[in-house]
């Protein structure tokens, strides 16, 4: 790939790794939903970063299309989140995931 | 195949009619029974008799000799492809169709008079009618098949009759007994007829006689011993002899004609017709000879030990088909045929006299409690005086003739034991006989007499049934007189059984050798060291020693005048051993019966439940438990799930990673 | 083509998705206008019509190729099997809507599900990446708010639980597709088939977590968490409806994944991972379903279990073995909306008749209904005369033929465990109703659920002996 | 040759006949005596079309790929007489059902007719594992319907569907291998292959389980006693004999090789389960499970014939086959008839019937000898040929083995019958009117052919004989 760039492409697969470790630990440890939506969002905005990446090292804006893309449904995905957990609020009257349990078995 | 027929091909429909009139009065008396009432014994012994007339028209054709082959053949229909049916009616056959229909008849008859008022009247001659037409079916079958038909239906017949008063338990009990025994016979005959089939590939009696001598010796002995095992069933021989006795259940008539003329001399006809495998075979004839002479003396040892007039006679039945097994077994074919012959008649003459008593005495059966009745009941006295004059063997009665023609054929084919045998089992027959005669009918009657006084405690242990026929349903009056329907078949019989044994008089060229020119192999026979007018010598001193014992023990005035306390004495003092039939039943009970009870309860009560289906059963279990595991790993928790599907994530990166990394 | 970006051809291609989305904006339109009393009808009716539409314009695509999107949706042959699926599956679940629900949401609910049906035709068609994540985020977010509709809290608490989940697996799905844009360079499946990148790293650790994504959606083992929990707290019409549409879709891209996306000769190595969680999920799911007291939560492990079966079809890549995937599906999409559609006929005012308990004695109260619900559990069971049974032979068959009989014996193992628990539910409905339990006091007549039963019956009873493989379907997948 | 053509199309009515009927009875008013009427002449129908369908041969495709196959029906010639001993058990069965909610229970007696009719005419094995598999469904609803605990039900289904399972996936690899499956009765090459042995063992474990062999044994004991008596007189006569039915067409027909190379374990199997079945016999008090365990012992003897492939063994297995059939469906309708008027099946109870039911201690009688191999009847034939036959293939342990089942068999069979109608009368029981004229016409038919193959086996033997080859 070219090597124009001022940063060797892995660190910004690292980097982005990084980012989307930390949204799934955030997913697994967090028990309020909201963070965990936003664990979400980090691990989303993870493949944000490759895709600017590899679209500047491939010369292709199909890359930057897709983050924008992306970030789009993020934001839908937020709002719906959003009103969920309220609505669950409303019915269980706690957001403590832990809490939320009527289903299993 | 070839398919090689004994008599001369052709047909002779008339065979076809003498075999199918008694199961015409079978099914007519069956479907009919209700409205015939007691016209249905008419029409059975009609039947019957003009079966016997048949027979008598047949006699030409049946002793007719053409090229060497005997007798008539009509070929009936091809049972599967390549092995056919047919009828064969050649001196040997002939002989028993005259005694199966001839006596037969007579007994018809003297059921008339004895089933008289019997609830089942028209069912009896049914039964009697059919086991006439299974009879006739076995002895004139011209191959193995049908005569294992014939084998089977006559041993259901005399299920059926066994079993006739089918409330009485111990009735029940003894028909069973007396079919699976039979059926134990029939087996053996079965796996003999495999043998044959797969050597000459036809059930055909020509071809497997035909091919006697290609047969490999191991081969042919297990044929014989096959075919002997269906032999002993059928004949009561040791140890397959303790259904006899319990068929004593049946009514009068039946013992005389299937327990004592036809049915059990069956084996005697089997090894008589195999003749050709027997005389091949030493081996064979030297176990179907000492099994005859074990049975002939063991039966007399125990007939000595009887107090049931019934059980005595069968055990006498017993010992004598011993002889004519072992005489057919040595290879004195024409000496066992010829007591089969006699035997039928005086032995049908004895239990017909018998049951005259037991007809008179309202169903008494235990000889301990008659006595005296030579005065009450001439007309049986003579009957039964005759009888055991015959069977003792006293010179100028039939058995006289025919039974030392066995004994000396022994002797004649190399068995001086069996000789020996004969001579000592000769002897115990006129004790055990004249002990019935005497009992019965000497002295004063007993019938009064507290039974405890005469030694009768366990009647089963002294072998009683438990309870005696119950018809006729009038037990009112006590000594009345018989009659004539049975006088006058009984009076009949008196003449053969004095006269018959005439016949075999003279040797090689008495009628009966003659009747029987060419039917049976003629073994080379070694001079024996003691000529046949001795050897009769030395029976009837036997005979006497017997006769004179019995006298001094029953007849004498002494014995007469307590005979209460001796019998007592002898029915207590009676050994163990004796009293228990040498424990045959019961050893063949914990042998058989109960091993195989065992094993069906354990199987079913266990194995099967606990063992197949247990292990379905837990395999079933475990899964649904691995379904509740599941249940229970879906705890509900969000970040359970979570952590689940990362695990899985976790799995998938790895492999790629290492995947990727090659 | 740049001057002119969206010709008619592309129209064309989109066809059914924008009769679709058409169709649901006049239900919103019509609940806005319409009476309460007959919004109800009214909106049923038009998405149904909508539906009706879209599947003919669908079919009318049949044999011809059209493409869209530069190529970022392609229909034609394979393309519109899946389109129907989904279509019969919408319609299905829209008829129970006439019986279920409150009134006052029905036209947004359905609003809703015509729009997540668009999602899934868009991924049935999609050809690559963007087209992709657009649909199934589509049909997703759709799911989320369809599955939390109603005033109940186990509704509420599946919405919450499927929305975290499902997008933590599209979190990974996304991560996947960065590294798979990133190892090829283009967004098309189709360039994923470049021979080169069978040696690239970036490519391996992209289809995984790519594969993790779709796995997920077809919730198989050990990605299967969300499925029992998600299906007993939707609404009945919404459980159906994710039962089939979404597995459909789903296993729409993954088939054009195995079959046009792989790099030659790594089929075998990439997909392995899949293979083994299908196995898995045979037994896993039918052991399941063993101790479960509530049908659509049976259903749940069942569907777990019978998306194993279709993978099991593929395993071998082979063109047959997509044909009887396809055969295999369709004929499972009918027998779970026939299920789902007895379990609404017989559904209370206020409560959803899936608990089995509520079954008792239906033979008696409703022999015909009892009969229908019998004959759909024979037909997952594999009984004949059912598509079930040819379904399972077929599969059985191609399992054999590509080498992968292990997946077959799966199969076996896992269809006699299943035969308990299907045999279950036949069991509640003929043993004596006993009075210790309440039971559901059946409507009168729900008729639009009655006749999407018969329809049911039918299709899987006429599959049995005309298998409707579509011909040409592979020549169409590049 | 239009009546050719008229003929094939025979086949498919055969099957249909029934099935559409067993549909219609479900739709029709719920009245037992039309139930039964109705019942009565359809299946009376079938038997006739099923006569005259006996060289019926009627095809249409069905798959092109993976393998090929067709509905392609048509009595194979041994199918052909199961059929038709099928058909008549079916008829007398019906005719002798009195039950509550008669109408569905005749309806499913249909049903199953239908399927068994379609196994026995299916010239393609994937329509034969097709109704192997239906025809256990009419079988679990009368036994969860009119059976007395549903756990039988459970049993036999789970066992006999596992078995289903096997054939399944047999077939399917059968049909792989061998590029179709359309190969019931035609004369193809023998399977070959890697997989043979392992489609073999699928086919082998399927058809044991049904016919059944010791160990698999274990539903049918229980299904026997708990379902009525008109269902268990076909399933023991017939079903039962679908395992070695399919030995015959495919085991010996495409995987002799395996047939000889496991012969001597099916012959194991086969003894164990004549000895095992008799002396459980011999001891169980419930008068229908002793009939159950008798059939354990017979199909063990037919077992071990197929195993042994002599033709002389394979003819009288047909044979045997038959006759079990007749006296099956004889002994469990008669025993029906005891249960309903007496109202128990226990032998200890039982007894002294013979007093006021002539008629029924006649017919129970015949069939009990016929069980229990009586000469001249078609038990004995199919006996003697079959042992004869083994023994030629020089497997004279189990000829003995078979000879003292023989002897057993006697035994358990005439405990059977003196005890429930032999013996002093018994009080307590509530003895009911002799046979009425349509319950004796319903086992009359059965005796006859029972007596006329024990007398005339020719025609059996030499139709038997060309199916053989």
């Amino acid at each position: 790939m070219t090597g124009a760039l001022p940063v060797a492409l892995g660190n910004y697969v690292a980097l982005a790794s990084v980012m989307f470790f930390i949204g799934v630990v955030g997913v697994l440890v967090r028990r309020n939903p909201l963070v965990m939506l936003m664990s979400i969002e980090l691990m989303f905005n993870a493949a944000n970063v490759l895709f600017m990446a590899f679209a500047r090292a491939w010369l292709q804006n199909a890359g930057q299309i897709f983050a924008f893309l992306v970030i789009t449904v993020a934001a839908a995905e937020a709002a719906i989140g959003l009103a969920i957990v309220v609505a669950v609020f409303r019915s269980a009257a706690t957001v403590d995931v832990d809490e939320v349990r009527s289903l299993h078995g | 195949m070839i398919h090689h027929v004994m008599g001369n091909d052709g047909t002779y429909p008339l065979l076809i009619a003498l075999w199918l009139l008694p199961l015409l009065g079978a099914i007519l008396c069956w479907g009919f029974g209700p409205w015939l009432k007691a016209r249905a014994g008419w029409l059975a012994s009609a039947l019957v008799g003009a079966s016997f007339v048949l027979a008598v028209l047949s006699w030409g054709a049946g002793t007719q000799s053409v090229g060497g082959t005997l007798g008539a053949h009509q070929s009936l229909l091809s049972w599967i492809p390549g092995f056919d049916f047919g009828l064969l009616l050649d001196p040997l056959a002939l002989l028993w169709v005259f005694v199966i229909t001839g006596v037969g008849a007579l007994i018809h008859l003297y059921s008339i008079g004895y089933m008289d008022g019997d609830a089942a009247f028209a069912r009896f001659f049914a039964y009697m009618n059919f086991f006439v037409f299974a009879m006739l079916t076995l002895v004139l079958s011209d191959n193995f098949v049908g005569l294992l038909i014939g084998w089977g239906l006559v041993g259901l017949a005399s299920y059926f009759l066994i079993g006739f008063w089918f409330f009485k338990p111990s009735a029940v009990a003894a028909a069973r007994k007396a079919f699976v025994l039979n059926v134990v016979g029939d087996v053996g005959i079965m796996f003999a007829i495999f043998l044959i089939v797969a050597n000459v590939h036809s059930i055909g009696f020509g071809d497997a006689f035909a091919a006697a001598g290609s047969y490999a010796t191991p081969t042919l002995f297990l044929i014989c011993l096959g075919l002997f095992v269906g032999a002993a069933a059928k004949s009561a021989q040791v140890p397959l002899h303790t259904w006899l006795p319990d068929a004593m259940e049946g009514p009068t008539p039946v013992s005389a004609l299937i327990h004592a003329a036809t049915m059990v001399t069956a084996g005697v006809y089997l090894i008589a017709r195999c003749a050709p495998l027997w005389s091949v075979n030493a081996d064979a004839q030297m176990l179907v000879g000492t099994i005859g002479g074990l049975t002939a003396l063991l039966g007399a040892i125990l007939g000595c030990a009887q107090w049931d007039i019934k059980r005595i006679l069968a055990y006498s039945t017993m010992s004598q088909i011993g002889y004519m097994i072992m005489g057919v077994g040595v290879g004195a074919y024409e000496g066992g045929v010829a007591h089969f012959f006699t035997h039928a008649f005086f032995k049908a003459q004895l239990f017909l006299g018998s049951g005259l008593i037991i007809h008179a005495l309202a169903n008494e059966q235990d000889i301990r409690r008659m006595g005296g009745l030579a005065k009450k009941l001439p007309y049986a006295f003579v009957v039964m005086l005759v009888g055991v004059l015959a069977i003792c063997g006293t010179p100028g009665f039939s058995a006289f003739f025919s039974k030392d023609m066995i004994i000396y054929g022994t002797l004649q084919h190399g068995h001086p034991w069996l000789y020996a045998v004969g001579i000592l089992t000769a002897g115990l027959t006129a004790y055990y006989m004249l002990r019935l005669l005497f009992v019965t009918f000497l002295g004063s009657y007993r019938g009064a007499v507290d039974p405890s006084d005469l030694g009768i405690r366990h009647p089963e242990l002294a072998g009683l049934p438990s309870d005696g026929d119950p018809a006729p349903q009038d037990a009112t009056a006590h000594h009345h007189a018989p009659a004539w329907i049975m006088n006058l078949p009984v009076g009949i019989l008196i003449v053969p059984s004095i006269f018959a044994g005439w016949l075999m008089f003279g040797g090689a060229n008495s009628p009966w050798a003659h009747f029987f020119a060419g039917q049976f192999p003629v073994p080379n026979v070694v001079v024996p060291p003691i000529s046949e007018g001795a050897t009769s010598a030395i029976v009837f001193a036997c005979v006497l020693v017997g006769a004179a014992v019995a006298a001094a023990r029953y007849a004498s005035k002494g014995a007469l005048a307590d005979a209460v306390a001796r019998l007592r004495s002898e029915s207590v003092r009676m050994p163990a051993l004796l009293s228990n039939r040498f424990y045959f039943d019961a050893a063949i009970d914990a042998l058989c019966v109960r091993s195989a009870q065992l094993a069906g309860t354990f199987f079913g009560r266990v194995a099967d439940p606990h063992v197949i289906d247990g292990t379905v059963r837990e395999a079933a279990i475990s899964a649904r438990w691995m379904g509740t595991l599941m249940r229970s790993l879906q705890t509900g928790l969000l970040r359970a799930y979570a952590l689940i599907l990362v695990f899985g994530a976790a799995c998938f990166i790895v492999y790629y990673a290492l995947a990727g990394g090659r | 083509m740049i001057l002119n970006p969206f010709g008619t051809a592309d129209w064309m291609a989109i066809a059914p998705i924008v009769a679709l989305a058409i169709a649901s904006l006049l239900v919103l339109l019509a609940d806005l206008v319409a009476r309460p009393a007959i919004s109800r009808y009214g909106a049923v009716a038009i998405g149904l019509l909508g539906t009706a539409a879209a599947a003919v314009l669908a079919a009318m695509q049949y044999g011809h190729v059209y493409a869209a999107f530069f190529g970022g949706f392609v229909t034609g042959g394979f393309t519109t099997v899946f389109e129907e699926i989904v279509a019969i599956a919408l319609a299905g679940s829209l008829a129970l809507y006439a019986t279920l629900g409150d009134p006052k949401r029905i036209g947004g609910t359905v609003a809703l599900m015509l729009w997540g049906s668009c999602g899934a035709m868009l991924m049935a068609g999609a050809a690559n990446l963007m087209t992709i994540f657009l649909g199934l985020e589509l049909l997703s977010l759709a799911l989320y708010c369809l599955c939390g509709m109603v005033d109940r809290r186990g509704a509420r608490e599946s919405a919450l639980k499927y929305l975290i989940l499902s997008s933590t697996a599209s979190g990974f799905l996304l991560f996947g597709m960065a590294l798979l844009f990133g190892a090829s360079g283009s967004v098309l499946l189709a360039d994923l088939a470049r021979p080169q990148l069978a040696a690239n790293p970036l490519f391996w650790m992209g289809s995984g977590l790519f594969l993790i994504g779709l796995a997920f959606k077809m919730s198989l083992v050990p990605f299967h968490a969300w499925a029992p929990d998600v299906y007993e707290g939707a609404p009945l019409p919404v459980t159906a409806y994710m039962s089939v549409a979404t597995k459909a879709a789903t296993l729409a891209v993954f088939a054009r994944v195995l079959y046009a996306a792989l790099p030659a000769g790594t089929a075998s190595h990439v997909m392995l991972p899949v293979w083994i969680v299908a196995g898995i999920s045979m037994i896993a799911g039918n052991v399941g379903m063993l101790a479960q007291h509530d049908l659509k939560r049976l259903l749940a492990y069942s569907g777990i279990a019978q998306v194993g079966y279709i993978l099991t079809a593929m395993a071998g890549g082979s063109a047959l073995g997509l044909r009887y995937a396809i055969y295999y599906l369709v004929a499972y999409t009918f027998m779970n909306l026939g299920a789902f559609a007895v379990a609404t006929a017989i559904s209370g005012e206020h409560e959803e008749g899936a608990r089995l308990v509520s079954y008792a004695g239906l033979a008696r109260r409703r022999p015909w209904l009892a009969a229908a619900m019998t004959f759909f559990m024979l037909a997952l069971a594999g009984m004949p005369p059912t598509a079930g049974f040819l379904g399972k032979i077929l599969i059985l068959a191609t399992s054999a033929d590509s080498g992968y009989a292990w997946l077959g014996g799966l199969l076996v193992a896992g269809t006699a465990i299943s035969l308990y628990a299907y045999a279950k539910v036949v069991r509640a409905m003929y043993l004596p109703q006993s009075g210790d339990h309440h039971v559901a006091d059946l409507r009168p007549i729900a008729p639009l659920a009655w006749i999407s039963v018969t329809l049911c019956l039918i299709g899987v009873i006429a599959m049995t002996f005309y298998p409707l493989t579509p011909s040409n379907v592979l020549p169409l997948l590049r | 040759m239009r009546l050719r053509g008229d003929v094939n199309v025979l086949a498919p009515i055969a099957i249909l006949l029934p099935l559409v009927a067993g549909a219609l009875l479900f739709v029709l008013p719920d009245d037992p005596r039309l139930g039964k009427i109705y019942g009565t002449l359809v299946a009376f129908a079938t038997l006739v079309v099923v006569l005259l369908a006996r060289h019926a041969d009627w095809s249409v495709r069905w798959l092109a790929r993976p393998f090929t196959a067709a509905f392609h029906v048509g009595p194979t010639p041994i199918g052909w007489w199961l059929a038709l001993l099928l058909g008549l058990c079916t008829l007398c069965a019906v005719a002798a059902t009195n039950l509550p909610r008669q109408r569905s229970f005749v309806a499913q007696l249909l049903l199953l007719e239908g399927t068994m009719i379609g196994l026995f005419f299916a010239r393609d094995l994937l329509l034969f594992a097709f109704f192997w598999d239906a025809m256990l469904i009419p079988v679990f609803f009368v036994l969860l319907g009119w059976g007395s605990h549903p756990a039988t039900a459970w049993r036999y289904f789970i066992y006999n569907f596992a078995g289903g399972l096997l054939l399944l996936f047999a077939t399917a690899a059968f049909g792989v291998i061998y590029g179709s499956t359309d190969v019931i009765g035609q004369s193809g090459a023998p399977l070959i292959g890697a997989w043979a042995p392992w489609i073999f063992a699928g086919f082998a474990l399927a058809f044991l389980v049904k016919t059944p062999v010791w160990p698999l044994h274990t539903w049918m004991p229980a299904t026997y006693a708990d379902a009525p008596s008109p269902l268990v007189a076909v399933v023991s006569a017939v079903q039962s004999k679908a395992g070695l039915y399919g030995f015959l067409v495919i085991g010996l027909a495409y995987l002799p090789t395996y047939v000889a190379r496991f012969a001597p374990e099916l012959v194991v199997l086969g003894a164990i389960s004549l000895l095992y079945g008799a002396t459980v016999a011999l001891v169980q008090p419930d008068t229908k499970r002793v009939v159950a365990y008798s059939s354990l012992s017979h199909l063990g003897l037919i077992a071990i014939a197929i195993a042994t492939r002599n033709p002389l063994a394979l003819q009288g297995a047909l044979v045997y086959i038959v006759a079990h059939g007749l006296f099956s469906t004889a002994l469990f309708l008669i025993l029906g008839y005891v249960e309903e008027r007496e109202g128990t099946r226990s032998l200890i109870r039982l007894g002294g019937l013979g007093h006021a039911n002539p008629r029924l201690t006649g017919a129970f009688t015949i069939a009990a000898l016929a069980a229990l191999g009586l000469p001249g009847l078609a038990g004995f034939v199919g006996e003697i040929v079959i042992l004869s036959g083994v023994y030629q293939a020089g497997w004279t342990w189990a000829v003995i083995v078979a000879l003292i089942a023989i002897v057993l068999a006697s035994a358990y069979m005439l405990r059977l019958l003196q005890d429930a109608m032999n013996g002093p009368v018994v009080d307590d029981l509530p003895v009911r009117r002799d046979l009425t004229w349509i319950e004796g016409l319903a086992v009359a038919p059965l005796l006859i052919a029972l007596l006329a193959i024990g007398i005339q086996p020719h025609a059996i033997m030499a139709a038997i004989a060309g199916a053989v080859r």
